[in-house]
């Protein structure tokens, strides 16, 4: 597992243009945004949470396909599953996937702040969503880009199957992201959290327990 | 208590007819599905 | 030891996609003896490597690989067995020493000393993969497989892109490998350079067993005849 | 021949039941207290919405076992469900916003419960997709089986989440009149529902078995020494 980890943070340090570049991707995403809700400043800045959470989305499909890309350019999947289990090759994958789309929450945080004028609040809270939400974007992301690289039509598979899976955890992580924002009168960030927590565990358990079907020849 | 909503009856037939409109479909593609399957067997 | 088939195939079927690319396969291997799997393309080369390395499971049929089958636990045989198939299994971004590294790391060993050198890739230990040529690419492939010493050992096309200095250090390893008592399994539709380096041979056509025998008698009429 | 006499009777006692239940509904039932005549959806709303989600649990009980046993049976009926399922939600869909628009004066409401089939129809339109881009049976069979219990484990979380998001403006959509009259109509059309969609499961596994069949057939068998 953890010579697994290792590959996984080498290819990411090995390939960091490809990381540069999704980065990118996210603040053009941004800022279409922006230009399709107008120019009323009001309303982009109640609407900061939102588009910060469908740029980490839309960026998400991108790199988790990249993340297989890899894998499968050369054979390079057939060498680790002859000497590594398919959970742990997935956890390993999944793993720095949640920390790489983590990273990229925070480093946009600061350009949502400028673009959108948005009062970052409570940066605490805002950090833990970040981590937990990207957590709840992770371990499905993972589990069907490893199935869609492998499918026809790759790039349209990925998000037919993801994005309606993740719509609890995208849920809870704008609301969560909201309450950070813009203060929480009603004490509610509590719930949303507890909920994105919930969507984690049963996601991270169950694509494990599923990998093993996806990732072996059937 | 507003009272009762009046008509909307064109929404009850709509919800109706594209149900059995659906379903009629969907069954006619069963029957000439199996028959195909049934002929190349 | 030697009283156990490595390799003991029975009515081994596969299907790929909606097409059989292997029907009906008897056949049995000994520990410590090398097999030269000849046939024209297409004729179900890789596919049998690729259940032979438990990667793929059989459609149909029995295959039992150190004496135990292939449907329970493949962990154990797995840890047993060293695939170079037709891709090299590297990733282009990576070096040859991030490879060895995390290879002998999975396989929880000691990274020996001088292994880039036996392959002749040791002045370019720390270009990333994708910058390699193809023959290269396979050298650092063989590397793999002398990390980690395999018992069974399955080559598919090891001749495939190499120059004539790799061929000859292909060459070397199977000898080594087979001094050492380990099994060899060698696909290549190149018979003439795998027949000194096998005992025997099996000949395949359409996915199914033509012909098997000592490595030496066959030839290349019969690998052409087969396949019409 | 049997199996299917046995199918075509329950489509016809299907049928039958859903024109006598709609015959009640449409024409003898009296309109309801506050929605009126636009209440009458409910008898073929409610009927739809309970065999969506019968025919989805049954959809996930048929992966797990796919999963669990490998044989090919599960898969067929696998197919068959996800497939009239995905059928029932779309009607589903439509339905709640024809009812919607006359009694919230909108289509679409974001009602937790229509939103939620909404996401479900989503999930499971997207792996029947995914099966028609997958070429080996065994693939299609057990990716998708996959990927119908993640879709499945998810339901409930969609449920708790949308109704949690949309709690300011609540809707109640169900009427509480229980009237004999109004219950009895719904009552037969969801036992014909029920006796229909046992019929389609029946028939549409078969096409699936069948094509299995066809693309599986066994290695020839002509053995050569």
């Amino acid at each position: 597992m953890m010579a697994l980890l290792h590959k996984e943070f080498l290819l990411a340090w090995r390939g960091r243009a490809r990381v540069a570049a999704s980065l990118t991707f996210a603040a053009a995403t941004l800022l279409m945004f922006s230009f399709s809700a107008g120019a009323d400043g009001r309303l982009l800045q109640r609407l900061a949470p939102g588009f910060l959470w469908l740029a980490i989305l839309l960026a998400s499909t991108l790199t988790l396909q990249a993340s297989f890309d890899a894998e499968t350019q050369d054979g390079a999947l057939d060498g680790l599953i002859l000497s590594a289990s398919a959970a742990s090759i997935f956890y390993a994958k999944a793993l720095t996937n949640w920390l790489f789309l983590a990273a990229l929450g925070f480093v946009l945080l600061p350009l949502i702040a400028a673009l959108f004028d948005a009062q970052l609040g409570a940066l605490d809270r805002l950090m833990s969503v970040l981590l937990l939400g990207t957590a709840g974007l992770a371990a499905p992301g993972t589990l069907y880009a490893a199935l869609a690289g492998r499918s026809r039509a790759a790039g349209l598979m990925l998000p037919l199957l993801y994005f309606p899976l993740v719509i609890p955890a995208l849920v809870s992580s704008v609301k969560a992201s909201e309450l950070a924002f813009f203060g929480d009168p009603m004490n509610q960030w509590g719930g949303w959290m507890s909920l994105l927590l919930a969507f984690c565990l049963i996601f991270w358990s169950l694509c494990g327990a599923l990998s093993t079907a996806i990732l072996e020849d059937g | 208590m507003t009272g009762m909503i009046q008509g909307g009856w064109e929404f009850v037939w709509a919800a109706y007819g594209i149900t059995g409109v659906a379903m009629g479909i969907y069954i006619a593609s069963l029957w000439i599905r199996w028959k195909a399957e049934d002929k190349s067997e | 030891m030697n009283l156990q088939p490595i390799i003991r195939a029975d009515g081994l079927c596969r299907r790929q996609g909606l097409r059989w690319v292997l029907v009906h396969l008897n056949f049995e291997l000994q520990t410590g003896e090398s097999l030269l799997l000849a046939g024209g393309n297409g004729a179900g080369k890789s596919t049998l490597l690729r259940l032979l390395s438990t990667l793929t499971p059989p459609s149909q049929g029995e295959l039992e690989l150190f004496g135990t089958s292939v449907k329970v636990n493949r962990r154990p045989q797995r840890n047993r067995i060293g695939l170079l198939g037709h891709t090299n299994q590297l990733y282009p971004e990576l070096t040859p020493s991030d490879h060895l590294q995390l290879w002998s790391r999975l396989a929880g060993m000691e990274l020996p000393k001088g292994l880039l050198d036996r392959v002749e890739l040791a002045d370019r230990a720390h270009d990333p993969a994708r910058t390699f040529s193809a023959g290269m690419c396979k050298r650092l492939a063989l590397a793999r497989l002398m990390l980690l010493n395999p018992d069974l050992i399955l080559l598919d096309e090891p001749f495939g892109q190499l120059d004539a200095q790799g061929v000859s250090l292909m060459q070397e390893a199977v000898e080594s490998w087979r001094a050492q008592g380990k099994t060899v399994v060698l696909a290549t539709h190149l018979i003439e350079r795998g027949k000194p380096l096998c005992d025997r041979a099996l000949l395949l056509a359409h996915g199914r067993l033509k012909w098997t025998g000592p490595a030496a008698e066959l030839s290349a009429s019969m690998v052409a005849g087969a396949d019409s | 021949m049997t199996r299917q006499r046995v199918a075509a009777a329950f489509a016809l006692v299907g049928l039958g039941l859903l024109s006598w239940g709609s015959y009640l509904g449409l024409w003898v039932a009296p309109p309801d207290r506050y929605m009126g005549d636009v209440q009458r959806i409910m008898y073929v709303h409610v009927p739809t919405a309970w065999l969506a989600l019968v025919v989805f649990m049954l959809a996930f009980v048929y992966a797990l076992l796919f999963l669990i046993r490998r044989t090919w049976r599960w898969d067929a009926l696998h197919e068959a469900t996800l497939e009239i399922g995905v059928l029932y939600t779309a009607l589903l869909c439509i339905q709640g916003a024809l009812w919607g628009k006359p009694t919230w004066g909108v289509y679409w409401a974001w009602d937790p419960r229509l939103t939620t089939v909404a996401v479900m129809l989503l999930s499971f339109a997207g792996i029947l997709s995914l099966r028609h881009f997958l070429d080996d049976p065994l693939r299609r069979a057990s990716w998708s089986a996959t990927a119908t219990i993640l879709a499945s484990a998810n339901v409930p979380v969609v449920y708790y989440s949308v109704r949690w998001w949309n709690s300011l403006h609540q809707l109640q959509s169900t009427p509480k009149t229980v009237n004999s009259a109004m219950v009895e109509p719904l009552r037969i059309n969801a036992f014909g529902l029920l006796a229909l969609t046992i019929a389609l499961i029946m028939i549409r596994s078969w096409i699936a078995e069948a094509r299995r069949r066809r693309d599986l057939a066994p290695p020839l068998p002509e053995i050569e020494a």
